[in-house]
């Protein structure tokens, strides 16, 4: 209600932050009563230093359910619409998983508790182990990296540890395409390994020449991902996976793309060693804004025994437990078992569609990224335009050149015609791009609307194209100036920058 | 089939347009050999009725929380949360948005993401903190990690107060990373801090420890002067409400758990890392950050910061490798502080030291005894009256209805045969006392 | 997407309606499948005719989930904002007791099951028909009413049983304030009474001297609201309760304005005979879009030998029971016990806040309308300008007069402020009245903020008259026409008038 | 204090400003002797958390449809309903809003409402439907009130097989408004139309009826014919995915109630009631209706319309008194029946037809004997073995975990001993045959 200069009953009134809205002495909830007399604080904690300040805001519950609302009302998600982002796999979030996910045989339950008294929690993890194997292809898999990431980081300590258990110290570097998602670069270096990157050949694919020229004793892993960030089969998978073998190394899938592949092919028969799953694209887990995900990770029979602890396992009692006897696992990458929730939500998605609908997903989500290079590769150049995978990398580099229109001004014009933008800028070894992955659940109609706006930006660059840079004009802000933002670096309320 | 919306005659309309007759040709480019010969072997679809009585049937196989009265803790805690919170989480446009890479479209959660930055600040008494990480263990490996590099020292001073499973994952991120991580030994409740000696990275204290007991932070900040370390602080949100925060003793970071800010236990996950430094440390904190600016309208607008830290764009030399982080539970944190309000927090906090308290007076009436005279928050180290052993007390108090204390022998050989039992503002008097009557009754 | 008109990534995008969205084939969830071999229909339905067309909207659960969000995005609620329509009592809508009624314990019950296997069901309407009692200042209460309008209708049933009970059988009319709600006239009118006005006086008040001339020995009730439609306390009631029981007549209060009373005063000791509540307004439940609400009625001893079967009732051995043996009993309004739901959610609300809770409501009530009278009686004509009970009605009649600018004028005008407006054109014995209802769970600032929009309007309308004539502005659609309405009788697709 | 956000220096300001002292002054309209000298004896507040877990313990009282398998219906269903439903129609802004008398401000729920009436006249085969009434009990009693207007007739001929308490409502509303409501008889599962005689102003048939049986509906419309007499049906809206419309046989007024589509049982309310008619009685009928139409830019616009006929204008001229009705489930229903479709509709009712015949074949089985031999749908009345009697047979399932069917002899006494059971989509193959081995055993 602060903003009058654009008044608006149900759309983009601006919200202010929470602490502009406190009022002193104002309450919200009010939480459960000591169940005793309470005294001075001081008595039950002599000697401690006691906080004489907490300045939060003070609200009523109804202040707060607006706050929110307004906000939800101030953010787009699949809910309200396509969500094309390449390489985040934005498909719809089944609410039935939403709803068994909540369930308080699950929502309530103690890590800690003594496995024979979860024994639903324990079989719930294990089988969704045996599933997860089973797409990958490989012999065993953990829930507990908590996001794609996290997996890459633990399946490198792992490689690590696999090479030091054979004596071989040496390894100390990670074969990484330049086309990789940053991820995979980071979680390397994380691991103390040094990066070398592998180009890209004319057909988007590795460069076999040079990945040989690359590999050699020093080689502790290659990490692939595929199909690639151009939304391509890395087709000599096979003999790639050999070479690198060959000379002692191993390598990695960044499963992020497993959309694509779902029943139709699987990275342990292509010779990977050891793969991570994001549930939260591939498995329909809601990405929440951010997270949380689940970063499960598969591996062949050589990685199984590094795998962390605990490992869920089934006794010869029928019992399921956590085993924390592991010899040469590397040890624990999360507090406790990962985010279990989203493991629920991911077995959910896999027994609701069971092994046919998974393949089916693979088949739409392939059959709808074609259909988009179909209908846009007239507007715009598709570097690699053939066959392509769950997403296709066009690119804007020809309107750049011929009317200034870049890549983000086409992202933003596609706002004003209600869509969310592709990925931009990556990956980064196309120029301008726009990398667009439309998934499975979403109908022809939806694709053929969102192809007829980005066709319609494409000639709009051509006839006005200061509207297209000037874009988007419907949203509730514009452009926000981001080098200004790290000048202020106004993180917080109540800092210099406010 | 599932939640694909597509015709036969969409289906044939789009392979038309691709120039291909069947969806088997699109997938020409993997080779013959690598393409799946038969179905996965899944178990077959079910549909969602049978799907979600299947799961109740193995969920009702759990106890929990609502089964059981909960006396355990050690790092995921019974915390009321009220059902504003997941009635607001839950919005579509929340749940479903993605990492807010596109300002324009995600105002309103970059918003939140500077709100729950703010409170996480106003809380530990930081100058800033980012949009959260994993959790409380990968935070604190991840902070130990950023010293190292500030600091140009590979060694860790670690409390053994710290939470067990923390410091393991410290370990195995160090173990990769070439780092050394040395712990700081405890004696009655907290840490015996290390008196000058080899320089270290950081000193890593947890408030209150693992043990339930309020730590001496001055001693610690002093301990991490005279070492010349970063102070790193792991702090409960919730006993920040009372304490004197972690920032104003001078600690460089603070990270912690935030689950008992609005998130289910979840038997353990997702989790809710947060992480807060000073503000001379921001371009070298992990995670993301969202900074407020204006638009080209001169709106107020929100948008990811600092981004140059970033894998995505700084690759092998951004300063984490994290990339989505827990954003719907920062969101759940900040809905859950909203509603309470400081007053509320501060009577949360209250009730937990009051049921603690109360938890252990009705223990050590029937023989209990504390195991440390320290001040503690809202756990505390008991040893049980009798013979039975901790763990053998625990499967006989699930029996009854009660989630019994952690087992402080299955982590510390010195404290064998202590228990760890907590209380916090969601055990009911009745529950505190039909505790100890079972314990009488078994231990007898 | 289709209306590319305004297009707007989070705004007022129009949406189809949901036939335009079917595609042919599409589907949705799946239902459970059936437990044995699903041979023919024909062979399990020998002669009966079969349906051969079911033309219903053939979408995915993507689709439905994106035209609900988009339709929610196009809709007010107190989530978002103010709500001030007068005596609809539009405050906030607690999600604790959302939460409770979801349980399946209550949501999954059969109302048929034996009590003994629902004795919790029972104790809860048991203990709120106490609590309702209570607060009425009354003997008994029953929930089986859907809604005021239906708790009325139940009175006058009830009315005309006990007037015939005691063979008195020419009780025809009903006495009713020109200021009363339509439902009031209209409930007598169902029930078979003739409707006889009673004009206000000059104070707002009913005229007891023309209640004196009325009221006789045909008068079966009289039907006040009090606090009245004009927020105004009725201080005579005593006086006009024993008129009408002088002359063999019942009292009936319609209890939507309770907010202003709840622990403050009770209808019982006024000397009203029975009352109905608005669970939906006064106890907190939801109102969604219309309904569902609660009517629950209250009735002193006389009346309560006359409730509808079947009474919740507790026997000697602390059962509690459904009573179906009620000789006197009017019979039955509702196909089950009412809508208990919401009883559930009405008993959640009474017992979070508690007696005093409850008084704070009624006394926050009555001060934020005196706030709201207080702030805008410069602006707006305040026809009956003195202390007033849990709203206010303000007029607009100076703003026609001057500039013609009318009620609905200001109301619109309001939306651009991002308010809802109050309720406009009732109570009818005010001239373009503006009826106020702030509740108690509205803040200082945004009835500050509210006040001040309508005091702007107010210099508006004199400076720029033709501005507030033509609002709204901002709103997803402007001013429906409604003559073109009624004439078109557009009610459903697929309809001549589409 | 509860949800008021005022502190203490607000309201000293709102005082001020009102120019009183206290909030008791506000208070002086109402006449010393009626204000409360005490306060109301009501039970002391709760927190959130106690009220949960004290409507939990409450709740837990009750056996449910999850507890046991329910094979009871008679007029309330266990219907699937998908987790989307309830999602949607929770959203704050369906929920929280009022009757859309602004049209600007509730475009969403206007056009829900719109879509909701095209559901229903779709399903019924009439031409228009309103906005929904309280229940099919009400529907049913307002529709023959209309029919009574219309015809200027004051006698209804209701179907003996009509659910007993719509009958009993009817009779309730009809004493008031001095209408005669006559039965008409039953034989073999079916209703036995009047032949000619008294002109009524409607005859009321529920197809299936309360036996589950399917009526003649070509005879009903003849009958009704006959009598000069509206044909007024009471229809079950899962088993129009499979039946011929009442609309084609020329039915005046279908109503009907609207549980199964995406409602809560619970406990029998609130529930859905529909009213579907031709549309020159648009004028005539009761309830809101939603018309569409343009603005002043020409856009597509709903609003409420035809609002002459409604008591807040036409008061005591009003064809009802209907404010509040049940936009809410009407919301569900419509979800519900967008997220089926015209097949999952389908599929629905097969499986519900299939079941009760797969559940008749086993009571059968096991000695129960069809009280008739009519085609039936979802429900069927059966004579169980043994002497046990219905009630007391129910009485001893529930202890084995059913929810046994409804005892006929409740409400008929020429039905003595018929036992009415009801399988629907929700019933499992394990759940049928435990139910028959039950009855087996129980009356042996
Ligand atoms: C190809 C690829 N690899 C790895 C990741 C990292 O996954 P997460 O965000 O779950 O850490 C992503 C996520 O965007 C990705 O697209
Ligand atoms: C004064 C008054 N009486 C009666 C009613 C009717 O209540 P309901 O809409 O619940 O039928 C209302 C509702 O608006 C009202 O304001």
């Amino acid at each position: 209600m602060s903003d009058s200069s654009a008044p608006q009953a149900t759309g983009h009134r601006s919200e202010p932050v929470l602490i502009e809205k406190s009022v002193r002495g104002r309450r919200g909830v009010r939480p459960p009563s000591p169940q005793g007399p309470l005294g001075p604080l001081e008595e039950m904690l002599p000697g401690v230093e006691l906080r004489t300040d907490l300045p939060l805001p003070e609200l009523s519950e109804l202040d707060v359910v607006r706050h929110y609302t307004a906000l939800s009302r101030r953010n787009y998600g699949i809910d309200a619409g396509f969500y094309p982002l390449g390489s985040c796999t934005m498909k719809y979030n089944p609410r039935a998983n939403e709803c068994a996910a909540r369930s308080p045989g699950w929502a309530r339950l103690h890590p800690l508790t003594p496995p024979a008294a979860v024994q639903g929690a324990l079989q719930l993890m294990y089988e969704l182990n045996c599933f997860l194997a089973e797409v990958a292809g490989m012999a065993a898999a953990t829930i507990q990296p908590a996001a794609g990431a996290h997996g890459e980081t633990l399946s490198l300590m792992m490689v690590r540890a696999y090479h030091r258990s054979r004596g071989d110290m040496e390894r100390t570097s990670v074969l990484i395409p330049d086309s990789a998602h940053g991820t995979n670069p980071a979680s390397a270096a994380l691991c103390g390994f040094q990066v070398r990157p592998i180009t890209s050949d004319a057909d988007g694919l590795s460069d076999t020449r040079h990945l040989r020229e690359l590999v050699g004793a020093d080689t502790a892993a290659v990490m692939l991902t595929n199909p690639n960030t151009l939304g391509l089969f890395e087709s000599r998978i096979a003999e790639i996976c050999a070479v690198v073998h060959d000379a002692g190394g191993l390598v990695y899938c960044d499963g992020a793309n497993m959309n694509a592949l779902l029943g139709v092919a699987r990275p342990g028969e292509m010779g990977f060693d050891v793969m991570h799953f994001n549930l939260h694209k591939t498995f329909g887990t809601p990405h929440g804004g951010g997270g949380p995900g689940c970063g499960a990770i598969a591996v062949g029979s050589v990685l199984e025994p590094f795998l962390p602890v605990p490992v869920v396992v089934r006794r010869g009692n029928a019992l399921y437990d956590l085993c924390h006897d592991r010899p040469l696992s590397v040890g624990r990458v999360h507090s406790f078992y990962g985010a279990f929730l989203n493991a629920v939500r991911g077995y959910a998605y896999i027994r609701s569609l069971g092994p046919d609908g998974l393949r089916e997903v693979a088949r739409h989500a392939v059959l709808n990224a074609n259909y988009v290079r179909a209908r846009i590769g007239g507007a715009y150049e598709i570097p690699h335009n053939r066959l392509c995978m769950h997403e296709v990398v066009a690119s804007a580099s020809r309107l750049k050149r011929r009317f200034g229109v870049r890549a983000m001004d086409v992202s933003k014009r596609l706002m004003d015609h209600g869509f969310h933008p592709p990925t931009n800028y990556f990956p980064l070894i196309v120029s301008e791009a726009l990398m667009i992955e439309p998934t499975e659940t979403e109908s022809k109609q939806t694709i053929d609307a969102f192809c007829d706006a980005l066709i319609a930006i494409a000639a709009e660059a051509e006839t006005d194209p200061e509207v297209v840079r000037g874009a988007p004009y419907s949203t509730p802000v514009r452009r926000p100036d981001e080098t200004a933002a790290v000048k202020r670096l106004d993180v917080r309320w109540g800092s210099s920058g406010q | 089939m599932g939640f694909i919306p597509h015709t036969d005659r969409e289906r044939a309309e789009m392979l038309a347009a691709i120039g291909v007759d069947s969806i088997d040709d699109l997938f020409e480019p993997i080779p013959e050999p690598l393409r799946m010969a038969r179905p996965l072997a899944l178990p077959a679809a079910l549909d969602e009725r049978a799907l979600l009585r299947h799961l109740e049937r193995l969920a009702s196989d759990n106890v929990t929380m609502d089964t059981h009265a909960c006396f355990l803790g050690a790092g995921v805690y019974d915390h009321f949360v009220p059902a504003v919170v997941d009635a607001l989480i839950s919005r579509g446009e929340f749940l479903t948005s993605y990492t807010p890479y596109q300002p324009e479209m995600s105002q309103g959660m970059l918003q939140a993401i500077y709100e729950f930055q703010s409170l996480v600040a106003t809380l530990t008494g930081m100058e800033i903190a980012n949009a959260s990480m994993y959790d409380a263990a990968t935070a604190m490996a991840e902070a130990c990690l950023m010293a190292c590099e500030v600091k140009g020292s590979r060694v860790i001073g670690v409390s053994r107060l710290v939470h067990p499973h923390y410091r393991h994952v410290l370990r195995t991120y160090a173990e990769s990373s070439g780092v050394e991580v040395r712990e700081l030994a405890h004696a009655e409740g907290a840490t015996q801090m290390p008196d000058g000696g080899a320089p270290l990275a950081a000193v890593v204290v947890q408030n209150p420890n693992f043990l339930g007991c309020i730590e001496d932070l001055s001693a610690a900040r002093e301990a991490s002067l005279a070492s010349g370390s970063m102070l790193i602080v792991v702090a409960d949100p919730i006993a920040l409400a009372l304490l004197r925060p972690p920032g104003d003793y001078g600690a460089d970071v603070v990270v912690g758990e935030g689950q008992g800010l609005g998130c289910s236990p979840g038997f353990g996950g997702p989790m809710l890392g947060f992480f807060a430094t000073r503000r001379e440390l921001a371009r070298r904190m992990p995670g993301r950050i969202v900074g407020a600016t204006t638009d080209l309208d001169g709106r107020r607008a929100y948008t990811m910061t600092l981004r140059t830290r970033e894998q995505d764009i700084r690759r092998e030399k951004a300063t984490s490798n994290i990339c989505t982080n827990e954003a719907l539970l920062a969101l759940a944190a900040s809905v859950h502080l909203a509603v309470l309000g400081p007053q509320g927090l501060r009577e949360v906090a209250a009730a937990c030291l009051r049921n603690a308290h109360s938890m252990v007076d009705a223990l050590t009436q029937v023989g209990a005894r504390r195991a440390f005279e320290r001040p503690f928050f809202r756990e505390v180290a008991v040893r049980p009256p009798g013979r039975l052993g901790v763990a053998e007390l625990n499967r006989r108090l699930l029996q009854r209805g009660f989630l019994g204390g952690y087992d402080l022998g299955s982590a510390y050989d010195e404290l064998d045969g202590c228990w760890l039992v907590c209380a916090t503002e969601n055990r009911t008097r009745e529950e505190i006392d039909g505790l100890a009557q079972a314990v009488a009754e078994l231990t007898r």
